[in-house]
């Protein structure tokens, strides 16, 4: 078998020198488009990812730009899908599939499980599985019934997988292009509400490395912790504070597994306080491993305890109530107001 | 199970051709097309042809309301009038029905109201109408997931002794699914008194049915399980009663489930959000619509004399008049009581959801003050 | 369709007078029996439960007692086992499932997370699916790959299902029955490992309702939280610290989801330190939401960070190696011991 | 796919009766049971007995060993030697094999040591031979979900135009799953090189065929798909090594996969924690092992005059010390660092990971003082 790996030379680069406005979906198709161009032993295909260029339009024209032996339409079988990736990856190809909707994948759940997260620990590492599994996820885009599930705690929670999830165009094109070159399987998270959010970008974009957690806005009373679609929340939460005299740090996790603990203790120990907001219900969330991880590492340094702020413990409502269920900046500032800051 | 009785595998390949009964003409075919299934009695296709004018009005007003943005999402069933309707026309109203998305129009004719079809659909709530009253499931979205709640329903009643019949459709990419070979299987092993609709519009979203199998019928499918299958022709509305009657009834005499294709096209979108032109030609679509089941049925009837101007004008006066009330339910707005959110998760309250409750009760009430 | 519903009259009522040592999946096993003598619509289906009794022998002997209309071997596809149980279900049925394994779970993944778990709230109570799906799990049996998973974090943060994991022959018979009846959808988690434990019983027997965890050792120092099989290791940690003087209140908390906050909190304001103890992997386990809903809760009555004494952050390992994965009674209170106790 | 040349889905019932080309008896069987298919030639069949020769003196030494608590647990492929050996016989060293947990003695005649094989069965580690230089995966577990790992590589194989097919086994439980029926409908829609063999050793633990499948056959289920089907006696080495080695050869060039079913008998225990007294009668065992795979061959050979005293001598000394091997490597106890644990979890060092691993480093140091 041979493979050619060119070094990168992006199909963008040429292209783009100024910035330009590029939308999260846009930033993610010019990534899959470039790690393309670099490497032939990338594939993509899912359902409807061809000539439609998938529901969200992120493979958009990769099948004309590349063949319909690089970028094709499989069967409708999620399990079939990620079941074959694993057959390519150990052939030597990198696969990049998509998962239509989070609540889609939950077919494949078996052999992400079984075998994408274990197969490496299995065989002593003999045997690697560069696979992306690409999730649109998340809900606030008025999708009906499992449209809208946030599904990261279940891959967070199980070994052998990393899980990243970026919130902004620049975020999405480096991250993207970072998990397709990984040797290890990553679950990439794409949060559908901010897919038509723009960012003025020149690509080829490097931002920092997928596994690290960033500052995206400083300050010294509060550390709020979002990831995707709530640093959104986050950041608007803290500038309506401002107003109010409280300065609130802002931190965009990226990475939910592994979990950068450097850098949201770092920033815990300067503030004393954290919260975390995510959409997926509290009980068992993702945040429930934040609160508990900052909490067992900074309990000395904590004036309260971890606060979350997420979805209530029910299914993700229907389009016309999912206002009450989301996370709102509102909803952070009451519940940090709610703290006994006089303990302080 | 001892309720086996020997049960000898089914064993024959369907026709390539789907069978039919009445041309693109209408007019009545003989011998071989037929696959020995005969024509209803014609008061039976009068009211056929009434079912599907009034739900095509129906699904039109539906999708033109959607493109004003009273809905959320329509998954439009224009042109599958002969399947969905020739086959839900089928059963009885003790005999249960489980859906897809693509359905509204089948479960019309259920006797559902408007109001309560479109709940899901107008994003009120994910379900509209009581499942046990129209023995009728919410229309399911994850594919194929509903044909094992069928098969699996089927076999409670055969197990009770109950002669009804647990009927699902499922679309020609649903098919893919593990769950619909699990279900195949699960009806065939235990011989549930379950009907399978594949309603083959020839593509899952932008994807053809090329692309989902290799087999020259999905019909050819039901062989691997043992069980018959019918390869049917599904813009022929009398072909798909004709077959699905006897599979029903077959069914409900122990005879165990029977997998039919309908082979027929979407006319529409795939939803509203949905581009067709990126992946199909607007000519394939032409050629079809001079395929539809409705002009198909109403040539006979009229050959036959059996479709008088009363009639017609009866028929477009329900149709109207549905075609209101549906505008006129989808006008109100639903009331729906944001609290109600926390009330039916689980059977008996839990501390942590009636803490979430209040909070935002609290929530709700500091917003409105 | 007709149901009898008979008032129990159970069919171990008459035998069982003495306390007699029964294990767990006998006691299991007169749960299932009586359940079923008691209520006609309760059937139980699933791999090899019929003439072999189930791989564990948990439904042994019931195929012989109720004939094959009411347990019966099913295909092997564990996605149409719980499929076919809505429908059932659906139709006035009370089925009792079971996945061979927790690994054998995960292809009935979606059914459980998109149907059985949403269908009441989807249905605003409309349809109701009394279904018990039990799951051996868990691992300390030397088992090859697949055998040992802990996949309760997967069910428990999952809003609509009811999740329970009893620890003793007493409760694995009384919160079976439980279960059963109850209108709820339950996984009910077996662990493996204590299969095989005794304990005398007169059946039948009833312990706690099923959604209350239990002061199950009494103490004043640190409160130890305990599920399914570590809760053996709690005890006998708990029995090792006596001799250092050090007083374990333990606590088996028996339903994980609803999670039983009085019960806990009310031990660990009087202990003021916590610690919960399980198999499976600790980023993102159950642990996770244990620790943050108690700190959450009691902040401010904490001395010391709540302890996860868990597995690694692995996949499970195999047999020769899984000692050395388990938390034991040693690691927990070498963990204790790792506290800063000056500080209390 | 643009690979894709015009194919057109096969649309044959394979026969009821399993195809043969040698009778219980040793004999060559004429005309219509062989289904066309030819005797391999002697030589070739000479190897194929010497290999089952040599795998059922492993698989019974293993079992032994296993009640002797040296593995953690042993599933036997007693009897199922003419499956194992014909089929994995059929494929070259550059093809690629998918194997279960059943498929220990297919794995040795790939030449993978018996110490690698069993590294996994005696609890060492999960896996212990290295996947890429024998072209073989681990022994799956999961059920099916090898399957699709088969079609993956076969199509990745196809794209970079390499001539190797993906050989997989599954057993007739697993062809219940829904993996089965994705792994069967990509490999059809793709047309990937892969050759699916359904061992039908009519039990899934305790659970019989019958109650696996409606259909008169397991290979029925490839006309679903449109790829050839074959019904095989799974007793018979020389049929299983022919139609194989056709399917083979079919897929290598282009042709698409093929599913066969072996129909042939467990005679052992599931695995050694399994009581089959209680699911079946010792007579249908009996029977079974009347129609002994290696005995049928030998009972050729030996009328054909191929099989010397001396060839017989020198195979059961090869047998006799693999089993020596065997048992020496079974007891010498492999060396396993507890630290590995984390090794090999990502392909970078996780922080969190490191931290878990000096803490049951200290742990180890502590317990070694
Ligand atoms: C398990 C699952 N995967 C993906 C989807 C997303 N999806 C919704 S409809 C659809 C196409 C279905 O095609 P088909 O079964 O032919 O039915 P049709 O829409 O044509 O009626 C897809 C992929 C889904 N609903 N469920
Ligand atoms: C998904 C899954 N479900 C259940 C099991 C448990 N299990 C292991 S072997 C087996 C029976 C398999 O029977 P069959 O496929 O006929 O293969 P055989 O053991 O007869 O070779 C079962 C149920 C499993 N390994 N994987
Ligand atoms: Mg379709
Ligand atoms: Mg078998």
């Amino acid at each position: 078998m041979t493979t050619t790996h060119t070094e990168p030379t992006p199909a963008t680069d040429a292209a783009a020198s100024a910035p330009q406005p590029l939308t999260m979906a846009g930033a993610l198709n010019a990534a899959l488009r470039d790690e393309m161009a670099a490497d032939d032993r990338v594939v993509v295909y899912g359902e409807d990812v061809g000539p439609l260029g998938g529901v969200f339009r992120v493979t958009d024209g990769l099948q004309a730009a590349f063949g319909d032996e690089r970028v094709w339409d499989s069967p409708l079988a999620e399990s079939g899908i990620v079941g074959t990736a694993i057959g390519m990856a150990l052939y030597g190809m990198r696969p990049v599939v998509e998962m239509q909707f989070d609540a889609f994948s939950y077919p494949a759940f078996e052999q992400i499980v079984s075998h994408v997260a274990k197969m490496r620990n299995r065989t002593k590492g003999r045997v690697e599985l560069p696979i992306v599994i690409r999730i649109p996820c998340a809900g606030a885009i008025g999708g009906v019934e499992h449209h809208s599930d946030s599904s990261e705690a279940y891959w967070a929670s199980t070994p052998g997988l990393t899980v990243v999830m970026p919130s902004s165009p620049a975020d999405a094109y480096s991250m993207l292009r970072e998990a397709i070159r990984s040797d290890d399987p990553v679950v990439f998270m794409e949060p559908k509400s901010r897919y038509w959010s723009k960012a003025p970008l020149t690509l080829p974009v490097q931002t920092a490395p997928m596994d690290r957690a960033q500052v995206v806005r400083e300050g010294t009373d509060v550390t709020l912790i979002g990831y995707g679609p709530t640093v959104r929340t986050a950041l608007d939460a803290a500038s309506a504070a401002e107003a109010e005299d409280l300065s609130i740090e802002v931190i965009d996790l990226r990475s939910l597994s592994p979990f950068d603990d450097e850098t949201v203790s770092a920033s815990v120990r300067k503030t004393s306080r954290a919260a975390v907001i995510h959409e997926a219900a509290q009980f068992g969330g993702y945040g429930a491993e934040v609160a508990a991880r900052i909490t067992e590492r900074n309990f000395f340094h904590l004036a309260a305890p971890v606060l979350r702020i997420t979805g209530y413990d029910i299914p993700y409502p229907s389009p016309k109530l999912e206002e009450h269920y989301l996370p709102t900046p509102d909803r952070v500032l009451a519940a940090i107001a709610g703290w006994e800051w006089d303990l302080a | 199970m001892s309720l086996n009785v020997e049960h000898h595998a089914t064993r024959t390949l369907p026709s390539e051709k789907p069978l039919r009964l009445l041309d693109n003409a209408g007019h009545a075919v003989d011998g071989s097309e037929t696959g020995g299934f005969s024509l209803p009695p014609v008061e039976r296709l009068l009211e056929l042809y009434r079912r599907m004018v009034v739900a095509r009005r129906f699904d039109v007003q539906v999708t033109a309301l959607t493109k004003q943005g009273r809905l959320a999402t329509y998954p439009s069933a224009y042109g599958q009038e002969a399947c969905e309707i020739g086959v839900i026309s089928a059963i009885t109203a003790d005999d249960w029905f489980f859906p897809t998305y693509r359905d509204s129009i089948a479960l019309l004719t259920r006797g559902i109201a408007p109001g309560e079809i479109l709940t899901s659909f107008r994003g009120d709530w994910h379900n509209g109408y009581d499942q046990h009253r129209y023995r009728t499931t919410a229309q399911a979205t994850p594919l194929a997931t509903q044909a094992l709640h069928a098969v699996g329903l089927a076999h409670a009643a055969r197990l009770r002794r109950d002669p009804i019949v647990a009927l699902t459709f499922l679309g020609d990419g649903a098919t893919s699914e593990g769950d619909a070979h699990e279900a195949f299987n699960f009806a065939a092993v235990w011989q549930t008194p379950t009907v399978f609709l594949v309603q083959n519009n020839q593509f899952a979203i932008s994807t053809p049915v090329a692309r989902q199998t290799h087999a020259a019928t999905l019909a050819d499918k039901a062989v691997g399980y043992g069980m018959p299958g019918y390869h049917v022709d599904g813009n022929d509305v009398a072909a798909m009663y004709a077959v699905a009657h006897a599979a029903v009834e077959r069914a409900r005499s122990g005879g165990g489930p029977t997998l039919i294709e309908g082979l027929t096209y979407r006319i529409e979108s795939h939803t509203n959000s949905d581009d067709p032109t990126r992946y199909r030609k607007a000519r394939e679509v032409e050629h079809w619509k001079r395929r539809d089941p409705i002009e198909r049925l109403e040539k006979y009837l009229v050959s036959e004399g059996a479709l008088s101007d009363a009639t017609r004008a009866e028929i477009a006066d329900a149709a109207e008049s549905l075609a209101r009330e549906t505008r006129e339910v989808m006008t109100r707005e639903a009331v729906i009581d944001p609290l109600e959110l926390f009330d039916h998760v689980y059977s008996r309250p839990r501390a942590a959801l009636l803490e979430q409750r209040a909070a935002l009760e609290a929530e709700l009430a500091g917003a409105a003050r």
